[in-house]
């Protein structure tokens, strides 16, 4: 038995090499173009979409995953990880509600240059609550 | 309450497993052979599953009390609560303020709306098992109906530096009538407060602040510095002193009367002053050699 | 290496390349790329972060990232992408030569990558300067003037925290390539040991990987 | 019996010296990849830093025994809990078991020369050494007070070194990393031939999904502390409300990490535990797989629940019931390993050494911090009960008593393994216990305040607290003294000559057992061979593969 084990190592060619750089070039020129169109809501997907496709082009070739199923889990798994971060937070960020007060004015207005940056009052009176029996 | 009763179950739970585990210790021998077990499908899912049904029970006990809290009734009072390094401040409905004494009538739904200026922190009224943090940038909100009259604590529940231990506060649950009063007249400390202080309270909290300065700069409007008893010139030319009916005309009807080189801006304070705050003014402006 | 005796590995002559707690090449090679690989995983992770809070902001600020957009070159932006592809190419053809014995072209292959990899930081170089005259900085210290939308500045602290963070990375990987190119320049790797490289092409490709993300959501959002 | 039959036998052992020995000097250690050698040196670096962790509680206990001033002020006592705080999460009970223990005993226990990347180790201890020494500095530095937790925009607003401990923060999450990746690339590519993954010893399970959730969650804390640093210094705005950030946002951010970090520090110590009950009740271990697979899935369930530390920070309803009703699930493997390791001892042969005694500790104490675990994930108790001195004693059961005394059971049980001397069992025994009790008559006190509203991080407390906090301080005190007795009795034992125990000292059936006490440079003489599974008690043991555990 070899010492490098060649069970697990596929020596794809510069051939494969070649036609994947082809296509990842080919796809770059296509984000690009379709930036100049506009797919409504659908712009930032259009573009993520493609980018997927090529990073799964690197992923599976250059970085050979398609011969390197375990690895291949080691990765997707990190991904997986990474939605499940994205999702959750977006589970409280996408679904809070704004509480407005019917006795007061909106939210601090939140941009430097907006009126916001008044200055905090000073507080008065001295913050020493008496403790309640 | 339902806390209560879990926190009860609890901890019989408790002891009762750690008295069951303590039991089995004591099946101590020095018998050189053990039997050889691997494992009992059966009774793993028992122990598997007992603890699932427990635990969607409290979920489901914890998940309905937690949205009973949630939804505030719509004829509830509404009070603003602001946080900030080391105070709480309530303002009332009708503009009024107060600081770390929060006012409210007892048997009646109240909704507090909170910000807070600078760092988070966290309201929390143990006695009413209740807790929200206080964030700035954004509104949260709490409510709570008191059933009982009394005074109850408020902590802040937020670490928030240095005061973080002494930003506390008193809830009082007033009778309907002792409410009265209060919206009248203020709370206590504002009731004791020598009316030159009050003035300033005034000034500070009710927004004078941002037109008026103390130091003779002229804002949006006139600094108050020096100006009691002189004579000023009105924007039509008329004369007139500033003496206490002076300044309580400027403050319920300030169009009345238009310092020259000024701009009609001053919104009216009427309904927002209490009596008792507009002699404080008046004793505040007089006091500002 | 440890200098202790080191009796299983050398009763049975293996490479010199074989350290003394593994068994054989095989293993040794595996060994690294599942390090590896969980060492990208930690990777994606920490860009992964900013991502999700680039993501966030984006959603909240959707005008100001739009509108401040604009201030980047596509142009500049693609021909790095375009620089980028080729070097991972060209690092991935070094892995072959390199698994084939093919010594000359490896130090071919990985000078390319090299001068890539020099391009990329030379156009960001550009860019950034750009940028820094434009007053378009991160923060408190963007002093752009004239904006229509407020808090553009949000989008340059992530332009700047994700391409700055990924070009330090582009940093390290030249650095690993050079390392890698004087070991081929020495002659040890070999069809039998050439884990290093693979390794190293390993990094190379997520550096790419990560700025085909990056680059449609900081140049291409509309 | 034995496990295993080594290539050239037990009995040749003695003509390498051992790896305490050779080769000599301070250098040679600080040099060495030696995995049993780092792991002694990050078990007393762990233990110097319990030391000072413990020293700061002892202060915070003792401001608290009245409740107005009592040694310092109000901004020395922020200072002193954030200290405490940081230096037991992030230098102590995150390196404790994986890096300390888990370092000596991983391959041991799989039959391995060293760990899969030897030198990747000593730069872990190196970085390691790195952040402690930051985080040291930033007390010239005028301290930090914000709390573990780092809140924005407390900590983007208040002065002090916070910037400098988040730096060391950070730094030590990546000797955390490496340890990860080592780990898993060692389980997977040096087990023993013959060693399939059900032959594992299941401490070794535990120190694999400890290993995911470091790769997995340390990174995400790395990218948030950069981003509070960016805060800092650039204000780039995403946790600024003022700048049109969100501060909440943070917390997210902090917690993805920073609830899987909780089970990074009691994985180990379940890992621990579930090799000395079998050990001490010469049985085989209760439901094997089930032991082994829940690790597992407290590992990965434990990225799904992290907001239940936001449930009254102005989560959405929506996402306060997903992730109490997530968190819930956490009890279930929790459970079952509980259940588990009581079945183990059913109709054992228990004997009560120094080890066992504290693994019985562990039981009972993880019990109760578990179960509190539980009002804090249930939405409307959690509503009252956070930020109270309940959390603080329900974190404290959890890590404190279960990961700290799992720590020290592993310390007792391994101590004749690394040095080949023997504690007093007697000695031992007393300190066991004096921990058990000063550590339930300091924290049980503090279940009992925290219901009764007295809020954490508190300088000045109402009056009508005092006795609770008198009596959680007093227990302070119990627990001190038992932990110096050990510390005591452990350093004792280098009075004694080498090589007085057996290899075997305690009849376990793991292979680190297998070699001698200390072991050489090269842990076994040639490569060892599986023979039986790890807790096959019975007179002739199955060979591996037939019904083995
Ligand atoms: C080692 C560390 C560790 C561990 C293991 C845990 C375990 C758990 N923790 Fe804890 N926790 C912390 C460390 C830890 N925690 C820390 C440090 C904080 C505060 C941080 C800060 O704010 O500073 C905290 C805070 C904290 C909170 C937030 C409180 C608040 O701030 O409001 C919550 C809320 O859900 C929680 C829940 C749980 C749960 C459900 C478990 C579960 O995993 C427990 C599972 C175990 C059991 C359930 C017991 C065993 C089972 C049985 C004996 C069988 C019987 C069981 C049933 C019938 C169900 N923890
Ligand atoms: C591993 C984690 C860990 C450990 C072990 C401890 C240990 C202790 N903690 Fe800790 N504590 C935290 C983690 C921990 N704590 C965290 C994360 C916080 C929150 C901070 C924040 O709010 O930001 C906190 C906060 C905290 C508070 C709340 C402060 C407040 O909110 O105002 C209190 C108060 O009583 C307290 C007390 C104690 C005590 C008495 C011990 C005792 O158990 C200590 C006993 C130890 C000794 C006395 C040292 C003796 C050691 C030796 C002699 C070394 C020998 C070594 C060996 C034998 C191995 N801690
Ligand atoms: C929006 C800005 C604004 C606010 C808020 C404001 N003022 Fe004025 N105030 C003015 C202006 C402008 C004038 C001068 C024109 C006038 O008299 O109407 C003025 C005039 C006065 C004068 C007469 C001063 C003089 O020199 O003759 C008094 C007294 C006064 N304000 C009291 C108050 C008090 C008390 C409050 C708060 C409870 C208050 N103001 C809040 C804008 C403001
Ligand atoms: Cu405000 Cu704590
Ligand atoms: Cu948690």
């Amino acid at each position: 038995m070899s010492h490098t084990g060649e069970h697990a190592i596929h020596v794809t060619g510069p051939k494969t090499y070649a036609a994947v750089l082809g296509a990842l070039l080919a796809l770059t020129v296509i984000t690009v173009a379709a930036s100049y169109v506009d797919f409504g809501a659908f712009n930032t997907v259009v573009a993520l979409i493609i980018a997927s496709i090529k990073g799964s082009l690197v992923a599976l070739f250059f970085m050979h995953l398609r011969h390197d199923k375990f690895n291949a889990v080691i990765f997707v798994g990190g991904l997986l990880f990474l939605a499940v971060f994205l999702i959750w937070t977006m589970f409280d960020i996408g679904t809070r509600t704004t509480v407005l007060p019917s006795n007061l004015k909106t939210p601090v207005e939140a941009f430097p240059g907006a009126p916001l940056n008044k200055p905090v009052r000073p507080a008065t009176g001295q913050p020493v609550g008496t403790p309640a029996p | 309450m339902f806390i209560i009763y879990l926190t009860i179950f609890f901890f019989f739970f408790n002891g009762a497993l750690i008295i069951y585990a303590v039991r089995k210790w004591k099946r101590r021998s020095d018998k050189d052979v053990t039997p050889h077990i691997t494992h009992d499908t059966r009774l793993e899912l028992v122990w598997s599953l007992i603890p699932l049904a427990v635990v969607m029970l409290i979920f489901f006990w914890g998940f309905t009390g937690y949205v009973k809290a949630w939804v505030a009734p719509n004829d509830a009072i509404e009070i603003v609560v602001t946080g900030k390094k080391w105070v709480w401040q309530f303002e009332y409905p009708d503009g009024s303020r107060s600081l770390n004494d929060l006012h409210v009538p007892v048997n009646r739904p109240v909704k507090l709306i909170m910000h807070s200026e600078d760092v988070i922190h966290s309201f929390f009224v143990p006695a009413f098992r209740l807790k929200r943090d206080v964030i700035p940038g954004r509104y949260t909100e709490l409510w709570f109906t008191a059933t009982e009259p009394g005074v109850q604590q408020v902590f802040c529940a937020e670490y928030c530096g240095k005061g973080h231990s002494d930003m506390l506060a008193r809830i009082f649950v007033d009778s309907p009538e002792q409410y009265e009063i209060f919206l009248k007249e203020g709370d206590e400390q504002v009731r004791k407060m020598p009316l030159k202080e009050l003035g300033k309270l005034v000034y500070e909290n009710k927004g004078c602040a941002t037109c008026h300065s103390l130091d003779g700069t002229k804002g949006q409007g006139p600094s108050w510095k020096g100006i009691w008893a002189k004579t000023h010139k009105g924007a039509d030319g008329t004369e007139y002193t500033v003496d206490a009916n002076y300044v309580r005309q400027s403050i319920l009807q300030p169009q009345a009367v238009v310092v020259q080189g000024f701009e009609p801006i001053m919104p009216t304070f009427q309904g927002l002053l209490r009596e008792r705050e507009i002699l404080g003014v008046i004793e505040y402006i007089k006091s500002l050699e | 290496m440890s200098t202790a005796t080191n009796t299983a590995a050398a009763e049975h002559g293996h490479s010199k390349f074989l350290q003394h707690h593994f068994r054989e090449m095989s293993q040794q090679f595996e060994a690294a790329k599942i390090g590896m690989w969980l060492f990208l995983v930690t990777e994606v992770l920490l860009f992964g972060g900013l991502f999700v809070g680039y993501g966030i902001m984006h959603a909240k600020h959707p005008e100001a990232f739009m509108a401040a957009h604009h201030h980047l070159d596509k142009v500049m932006g693609a021909l790095n992408t375009i620089v980028l592809l080729f070097s991972s190419f060209t690092m991935v053809m070094a892995v072959w030569a390199s698994q084939t014995n093919r010594r000359k072209l490896t130090i071919l292959f990985l000078v390319i990558t090299l001068l890539c990899a020099c391009t990329f930081m030379v156009v960001k170089y550009f860019e950034y300067s750009h940028k820094f005259h434009d007053g378009l900085l991160p923060g408190k210290y963007y002093t752009h003037k004239g904006d229509t939308v407020p808090g553009q500045f949000m989008f340059f602290s992530f332009y700047f925290m994700m391409t700055g963070l990924h070009g330090i990375h582009v940093l390290l990987g030249m650095m690993a390539i050079i390392w890698i190119l004087f070991r081929t320049i020495r002659g040890d790797f070999s069809s039998d040991y050439y884990a290093p490289v693979d390794i190293t092409g390993l990094y190379w490709h997520l550096v790419d990987l990560i700025w085909i993300y990056l680059f449609p959501l900081m140049y291409l959002i509309s | 019996m034995s496990q295993a039959i080594t290539e050239h036998g037990v009995g040749h052992a003695a003509h390498h010296a051992d790896y305490l020995e050779e080769p000599k000097g301070l250098w040679s250690w600080l040099t060495t990849v030696d995995h049993k050698r780092i792991g002694l040196m990050y078990m007393w670096s762990v233990m110097f830093f319990f030391l000072v962790g413990g020293l700061f509680a002892l202060l915070i206990r003792l401001e608290l025994l009245t409740p107005k001033q009592t040694i310092m002020t109000a901004e020395m006592y922020n200072r002193v809990f954030t200290l405490h705080g940081a230096i037991m999460t992030f230098l102590v009970i995150i390196p404790a078991i994986p890096a300390a223990l888990g370092n000596f005993a991983l391959p041991l226990l799989i039959g391995a020369k060293d760990v899969a990347f030897p030198k990747l180790n000593l730069t872990s201890l190196y970085v390691y050494w790195t952040g402690a020494a930051m985080a040291v500095a930033t007390l010239a530095l005028g301290g930090v007070d914000t709390g573990w937790t780092f809140y924005t925009p407390y900590s983007t607003t208040t002065g002090g070194g916070v910037s400098l401990m988040v730096l060391a923060a950070f730094v030590l999450g990546f000797s955390s990393i490496f340890t990860g990746v080592n780990f898993i690339a060692t389980i997977h590519k040096l087990r023993a031939p013959g060693m399939g993954w059900f032959e594992l010893p299941l401490f070794t399970w535990g120190m694999y999904a400890t290993a995911l959730i470091q790769i997995l969650a340390t990174p995400v804390l790395g990218i948030t502390l950069l981003l509070l640093v960016m805060e800092r210094v650039l204000g780039v705005g995403i946790f600024d409300a003022q700048l049109g950030g969100d501060p909440v946002l943070f917390q997210h951010f902090f917690w993805f990490y920073s609830h899987p970090a909780v089970y990074i520090m009691i994985l180990p110590a379940m890992a621990v535990i579930s090799e000395v009950i079998p050990t001490f009740s010469k049985k085989t271990i209760f439901g094997y797989k089930a032991i082994a697979f829940s690790s597992v899935a407290i590992a990965l369930l434990g990225f799904m629940v992290w907001a239940h530390h936001m449930f009254v920070a102005g989560m959405s309803l929506f996402a306060g019931a997903i992730f109490s009703f997530l968190t819930f699930f956490i009890a279930i493997p929790s459970a079952i390993k509980v259940f588990n390791w009581i079945a183990t001892m059913w109709r054992g042969s228990i004997t009560l050494d120094a080890p066992m005694l504290y693994a019985l500790s562990f039981l009972l104490i993880f019990t109760i911090g578990g179960l509190t675990g539980l009002f804090l994930a249930s939405l409307s108790t959690d509503v009252h009960l956070h930020d109270t001195y309940f959390v603080v004693s329900h974190f404290h059961y959890v890590m404190a008593g279960s990961n700290l005394i799992a720590f020290l059971a592993g310390i007792h049980y391994w101590w004749p393994k690394m040095y080949g001397r023997m504690y007093n069992q007697t000695l031992a025994a007393i300190g066991c216990v004096l921990v058990f009790v000063g550590f339930n008559a300091t924290f049980l006190p503090q279940f009992v305040l925290g219901s009764r509203g007295m809020p954490r991080r508190y300088y000045n407390y109402l009056p009508q607290f005092q006795e609770l906090h008198v009596a959680s301080t007093v227990g302070s005190w119990i627990l001190a003294a038992g932990l110096f007795l050990i510390l005591a009795y452990l350093l004792a034992s280098f009075r004694q000559k080498k090589g007085s125990v057996p290899a075997n000292p305690w009849g376990g059936r793991t292979l680190e057992w297998e070699t001698t006490s200390p072991p050489t440079m090269h842990n076994f003489e040639g490569q060892p061979v599986l023979k039986h599974g790890p807790y096959d008690y019975r007179p002739n043991p199955a060979p591996v593969g037939e019904d083995s555990h």
